[in-house]
């Protein structure tokens, strides 16, 4: 079943939500700014509720089952921080209120801060970032303004392995930065050679995921960044696989010397749809001063009888601004909210169940699955998707098909150093039987593979829509619809 | 915590991994960081963080507990409970960005929808699925015009009367660039015109910015200034507050080449200033230098409508550093309730909101301006906020206000070294009557103190 | 898909809550009285959200799409409602508080007694009843405390039309009454001469819902609650259908002496997959002592400066009780929310449009189904889903083919006067375009019945489950799972 | 207002309907009492009734507010966010009763496991859909019984120490039939035992009534009792706090007939005492004189499990006049807020709360016991409510400890003559050591007062 538009559900002269009439004089309006027409659609509030929720029945999503999606750490967000960030105390405050009025958004904020710092063995944080995309540009810019404030001008490259998020060179590119790529070893690591034969005095520095896309832990970290070091660069953390780390290992004490992390990620918080993110970004003390501000800091200390005074500091050699007001402000109670739960055992916790989990799955597909650098894996793991003895079978039929079985496919062709990529992350939220159902599925969609190649190539059977046309797409670029009165003209 | 393994599941499962234990897992680590004792406070249970938290949010005041009248790019409107009752399903907010159309096509739809809603508010042809916020939209129209002349045209000239916030965003990613020159917001001017702006743009202008109701809340018409911008061959990138677009004529028909802005007057909460809604359309002619994911019209094989992501070989996931943007998040919730409260206003209900501001603002105008000491300028068009000028600091005026309850305006002079004195006020369809006779009557008393 | 229920999910050893340890020092338990085994599934919190997210996919809703369910008023339930009934103010107050510290509830609760008053015509109301039904109870044990009070023992009937709803001659039994029915006239109303010869001074009262079942208004009401009278006995009001009425007449004023209303109905708190209800009683001056107590009332005055001081009332020849504390105050939270919203226009606004609707919807079926009362309706009309050329099909069949087009089937099999009666309530919250459809579907129902009947006959198609046998739930009587450890044993 | 139609649509359907307005529609109605003008506050905007509730609410002190101490039949409990969550769906409370199974699945398995969750908690064989609280719960029971002798055993004993409201409503039930006798709650004997209720069980005796624990928080093993009951021939049955059951022996162990009881401790929030939920479990043999609704397994054509309201014959619906009660609406969504509860909770957290309780209440008692002027029978087991006796007006004490911003315990005399003086105090999970050392505090300072 398709569902209808808003534009087509619209009748002229519907009204949704009624609001008061104006209870002071009217003002005259300037009739020639005035807007003659606003072909908005006009619904009443029952067309919209029923709209929405036939729309999010076409939805799958984490609150509806397993979404093993390699990269993108879907797990349980607790119901618990939708709540916390509802709080009226919360919700209801403006950006710009005076420091005094919002003592409580500035102490979650300071605690955040410093949650993040000894989690990840940084000096400073700055929660501004919008996302991690976001956090990796203020990552890079500030690599940029650290090289500039020594004049040190020669550099000009970012090295970015050849397993890097796709965000990694994007990044670099729109940083001013040339984008060299160092390749990977026969175990899924930087190649050290290539590596130390392409770091000069013209490598402003190294972005590096650890673990890698490959779910990989790189297993030189300590050695990679001390290359990069001694070649006078950076390294920059991508803090996209941080779900492995908690507890297990500060990316600080690894070397690393700036990193993003993805609240919406590790830290549980929605991903809505796409969004929003949020990606604060972490220093060590050498490269405090270049933060995008203002961040929040303790004006005056607390005592026994009265709590501290919060306020904001100005870094002095900032970047600057990344974006409006203080960042994802909601997203950052929802985060506070899942580390107050969890502690230092709990989110230790978080890492090895997510590890386990994955080397679970590995365990159970390895054998079907080639798994082209097999060893322990950390969050996530690669495996392909296709069979020499099964030809015309791809990847992504593999993908299609399981939503037959009612899974969401994981992330496909990425990383783009393994042929046919299926990227696995199953997070510590879930249950041994749903890895055993999923594990299932996946053998037998192996078995069908061979048997009934028509059944994946053709998959999806099953869901409210087949597989669409996206060159059609593309092509014929409708990217809005229209009211019928505006589409007759 | 949300780990579900019981110790009898957690030892099968290493068993058949083939491991003595879960720290055999980690021994890639090298061993001297290995395991770290991090020093955080003791977990709270469920029941403990929900009192903690409660008690944090209570600390603060709130714009329940305040009257307020404060704006400057975050508004205080009414979000009907509709809104966030859609918000709250998990099927859309547990939802991942929506590469897999088959099993996505309600978020697809909803992003269709919310394109579809930004590009008929503006006058545009074509919307985005959203950025981060205001800020970084207007950043992103000077990406999209860097790209658009290659890097050949290096001029960018903003107005002083954009955001300042916003200016200093679109001054980060534009250091990315070398050799371009932002200029045109000298902040000494706060209150130059569109047309002051003219002589700055020449044939290296690759775009001129400007705000639309701008940051003191005027609006003027931008027709003949989009003509002479395009006689210099650049583009014109207006910020606008979508709200006043249900009022005003649309830049799209005042011939802007992209309208940029903060969505968060559409039903979002003001949430201590994210996460918002950065609004982006353009003209046909940009919509592939456009950053941001797009969301097309499609059908599958049955020849059913359905909906995917499109265009993506413009994103990173594909192009990497020729990507023209890093960006890959989006805002897909915040859109969505954009979507939900456009959709249950309507035309109408738009319209209606943005009359109240309007005629609210006005009367709060008209009031302040007799109350001896301050002084506010009638005569230029303006939408729901103004400039006061005050007979002294904003900030003791905003403290004397907070003691009568009132979050007062923004002060000017944080941004502008010639506005010291001047107070920004908003107005919305929130401020009833009495809320405004409360704020006269406390800068009345004020006046005479 | 059938999903497993908890008790299959449980997995021996998994929490989904954690709860602090002890503060305080242990006592010491009882051990003869401590429980040795508590046999409870245990789950995690992803379970149970995805578990109870995956049985609300399984339900059809008002807020999924179109629910003409006769006699139940399956109008929207408004947002804001559910916000309001949640505001942390109502939602932590206990109902033992010292009146001083509760004066919003109170006033609440005042102001919706005397909206009720004003909208019914009566005198005085109590909110307690929880629900139509034991609003009925209600009534007819204040009939029998009248009666009583007068010394009048030889009351010893109820009269209760055939077209009644089914709870009308159960409450009458349970207080006591013997039920004589009392049949239609052809045109759908009370027999007045049947009414007249059965009224004499052993008759307590009548129950009478207007408009009836059929949905038609009484066209004699005024005579018929005069030949009650007239003979000593009282009117009971069935409230159920005031949905018909608001700004159109009160029911007082037409003669009723005591009528219940149900809030969960006509003033749009939702039905809960079957409740919780509300059935706040109203009643004529000369009964508001027997009322069940308390109720709230203003104890002092209030002036320009100081809101009235609101508190309990009991009643001096109170019924008693009819249930714990001061009835389903989250309920009259959403009622009060609705009522002001909508004010008198409002209210006469619902009323009128929930009966063009029904007329609407009347007139695009009639010929193709026959209407037995054929006239003007009120808010809902009842319609045969039999056809003599087409043998084998039923209005069964005819409510189970709906589900495959997507609309929830109406009410059927009642009112019983009615041959295979198919009961359609279209409520004033659906738009023209969803009548339509609708009225298109039933016409293409009916087609069906004649020239593909058994498309009718085995339906529901599409839904996740096909007709479930009634008769082996009822004969094996499988009322309770258990977990697997139990079943072993 | 939520009435959808444009103008234009209202014309076209009267036009198809054939009648010329929508007055015409009432000509049924008496003309004289037709369109009576109600005299109703104007209506206000989602907006201004939002702002107004809030408003009222906010007049309100909640236990969010106050420390509080106060049960006698609703407690103040933590609920998980999970559960608002599930139960803030629509598919779940805008659903009608199950009568269609076919698109009903939802809410009928959700009270299938509702009831085994119940039978399992009481030890019964079976649980019906609830009742609308507590106290028509036990009323039921009595009707149960009424109905299960025919009506030929005429005597419902009631020990004192069952809920003074509860026994008040089951009163008001049993007035419905003649010639019934309710005695043993003579409540100048409050605290009389079991055992002093034995000597007025008699042939004649339908029911035995007893609380567990009971009003005054105690909790006594009531195997003998019921053996006793049952060698009278009579039913018992037993008033449960479910929470309480899961710290100890349930009524089915224990050989009661019925465990009925208010469900409100298992997730639903205060809300100025409803809804709440009515448990009623009981034993095989009775299943079919129980009231209310009932779900039943069952399958399909093709064998796939489905769940059915069953037992219908029972209700009103179909029997009319015979029908064993006039039930209708049960409170279906308290019961899946129970279920989410339980299903959250499980054994371990229902366990652990449950102890939480226990253990706060004690010590609490302990702590009060030794405040000059206060005194606490601690000899007899109880759960997390117990009685204190007071050197004062439980009214003047409760004043003195909402001053200290306390919500002080119920005033026993409301309901006992004897019991001048005598406070009911509750502790349960909310309560840290803390708040119980403000409260002993207080209470010391009023004694030296």
């Amino acid at each position: 079943m398709t569902e209808p538009t808003i534009y087509e559900l619209s009748s002229p002269g519907r009204v949704g939500v009624r609001y008061p009439q104006p209870d002071v004089p009217l003002a005259e309006l300037p009739q020639d700014l005035v807007r003659k027409d606003l072909p908005l659609p006009e619904l009443s509030e029952l067309n919209v509720i029923r709209h929405f929720m036939h729309l999010s029945h076409l939805n799958y999503s984490i609150d509806s089952g397993f979404y093993p999606l390699g990269s993108c750490t879907m797990k349980y967000n607790p119901k618990i921080n939708e709540e916390m960030a509802r709080l009226p105390g919360f919700a209801y405050t403006h950006p710009l209120q005076p420091i005094e009025t919002v003592q409580g958004n500035l102490a979650l904020m300071y605690e955040l801060q410093e949650y993040l710092k000894e989690i990840t063995g940084f000096d400073a944080v700055t929660l501004q970032p919008a996302a991690g995309a976001q956090g990796e540009f203020t990552g890079v810019m500030i690599i940029r303004a650290y090289h500039k404030s020594r004049g040190d001008t020669k550099r000009t490259k970012i090295l970015v392995p050849d397993s890097a998020h796709g965000t990694n060179p994007a990044t670099s590119a729109m940083s001013g930065y040339e984008v060299v790529h160092i390749p990977s070893d026969s175990r899924g690591n930087v190649d050290i050679e290539a590596l130390r034969t392409t770091c000069d005095d013209t490598v402003a520095g190294l972005m590096l995921t650890n673990p890698n896309t490959l779910g990989l832990f790189e297993e030189q970290v300590v050695e990679v960044n001390r290359i990069v070091h001694e070649a006078g660069g950076l390294v920059y953390g991508d803090g996209a696989n941080l779900n492995a780390l908690l507890g297990i290992a500060r990316p600080a004490d690894l070397g690393f010397d700036i990193m993003h992390i993805n609240l919406h990620k590790t830290f549980s918080t929605p991903h809505g749809g796409g969004g929003p993110g949020s990606g604060p970004v972490a220093v060590k003390g050498a490269f405090k001063e270049f933060l995008p501000g203002p961040i929040v800091e303790v004006l005056e200390e607390g005592d026994e009888e009265l709590p501290p005074v919060f306020g904001f500091y100005q870094p002095t050699q900032s970047i600057g601004r990344v974006k409006a007001f203080h960042g994802h402000f909601g997203m950052m109670v929802r985060a506070y909210t899942y580390i107050s739960v969890h502690g230092a055992d709990g989110l230790r916790k978080v890492s090895e169940y997510a590890v386990l989990n994955a080397n679970y799955l590995l365990a159970r597909m390895r054998g079907t699955y080639k798994v082209p650098y097999d060893r322990i894996c950390k969050h996530e793991f690669v495996v392909e998707g296709v069979w020499d003895d099964a030809p015309g079978v791809h990847a992504l039929d593999v993908a299609k098909r399981l939503m037959d079985y009612n899974f969401h496919p994981p992330t496909n062709y990425f990383p783009l150093i393994v042929r046919e990529a299926l990227m696995i992350e199953p997070t510590e939220t879930e249950t041994k039987q749903t890895l055993d159902r999923f594990a299932d599925v996946m053998l037998k969609i192996a078995e069908e593979a061979h048997q009934q190649p028509e059944l994946l190539r053709e998959a999806p059977h099953s869901t409210p829509i087949g597989r669409l046309d996206e060159v059609k797409a593309a092509k014929e670029l409708v990217l809005c619809c229209w009211l019928p009165e505006q589409v007759k003209n | 915590m949300y780990t579900p393994h019981t110790d009898s599941e957690r030892e099968e499962m290493l068993k058949v991994i083939g491991v003595p234990s879960i720290e055999s897992l980690f021994e890639d680590v090298p061993a001297e960081y290995r395991f770290p004792r991090l020093n955080l406070p003791e977990p709270l249970t469920e029941m403990e963080v929900a009192a903690q938290l409660q008690e944090l949010a209570s600390i603060n005041e709130t714009t329940r507990d305040l009257i307020c009248f404060l704006g400057a790019g975050a508004y205080n409107h009414y979000v009907p409970a509709a809104v966030d009752a859609i918000l709250r399903r998990g099927e859309f907010y547990t939802a991942y960005t929506p590469y897999q159309p088959e099993v996505s096509q309600g978020t697809l739809q909803a992003i269709f929808e919310y394109q579809s809603l930004i590009a008929n508010l503006t006058g545009m042809d074509a919307s985005n699925a959203s950025h981060y916020d205001g800020a970084t939209a207007t950043a992103e129209a000077a990406v999209l015009a860097y790209h658009h002349f290659r890097g050949k045209r290096t001029r960018f000239v903003v107005s002083p009367s954009v955001n300042p916030q916003y200016r200093a965003v679109l001054r980060t990613y534009m250091n990315g660039y070398e050799n371009l020159e932002v200029i045109g917001d000298d902040t000494n001017h706060p209150f130059a015109t569109v047309e002051d702006l003219l002589p700055l743009v020449d044939p290296n202008t690759a775009l001129v910015v400007v705000q639309y109701p701008d940051f003191f809340g005027r609006v003027q018409d931008l027709t003949r200034f989009a003509q002479k911008v395009h006689e210099a061959g650049a583009l014109l990138a207006v910020v606008v507050n979508p709200l006043a677009l249900a009022l005003f004529k649309s830049p799209g028909e005042m011939g802007a080449d992209i309208a940029c802005g903060e969505g968060q007057p559409l039903g979002i909460p003001l949430s201590y200033g994210g996460p918002y809604l950065g609004i982006f359309a353009t003209k046909k002619d940009y919509v592939r230098k456009m950053a941001g994911r797009l969301v097309g019209e499609t059908t599958d094989k049955e020849g059913r409508r359905g909906y995917v992501l499109t265009l993506t070989a413009r994103e990173q996931h594909i192009r990497r550093e020729k990507a023209t943007s890093n960006i890959c998040t989006n805002q897909g919730l915040m859109a969505l309730a954009a979507t939900v409260y456009m959709s249950l206003l309507g035309k109408t209900g738009l319209r209606q909101v943005a009359e109240l501001c309007y005629h609210k603002a006005h009367y709060t105008a008209q009031q302040i301006n007799q109350i001896p000491g301050f002084e506010v300028d009638l005569k230029a068009p303006f939408f729901h906020e103004f400039v006061v000028k005050c007979p002294d600091s904003v900030e003791e005026i905003n403290e004397y206000l907070l003691d009568n309850g009132i979050l007062g305006g923004y002060d000017l002079g944080n941004d502008y070294p010639h506005l010291k004195n001047h107070m920004l006020l908003a107005v919305t369809e929130m401020n009833t009557r009495e809320d405004i006779e409360i704020l006269c009557e406390a800068l009345k008393e004020y006046s005479h103190d």
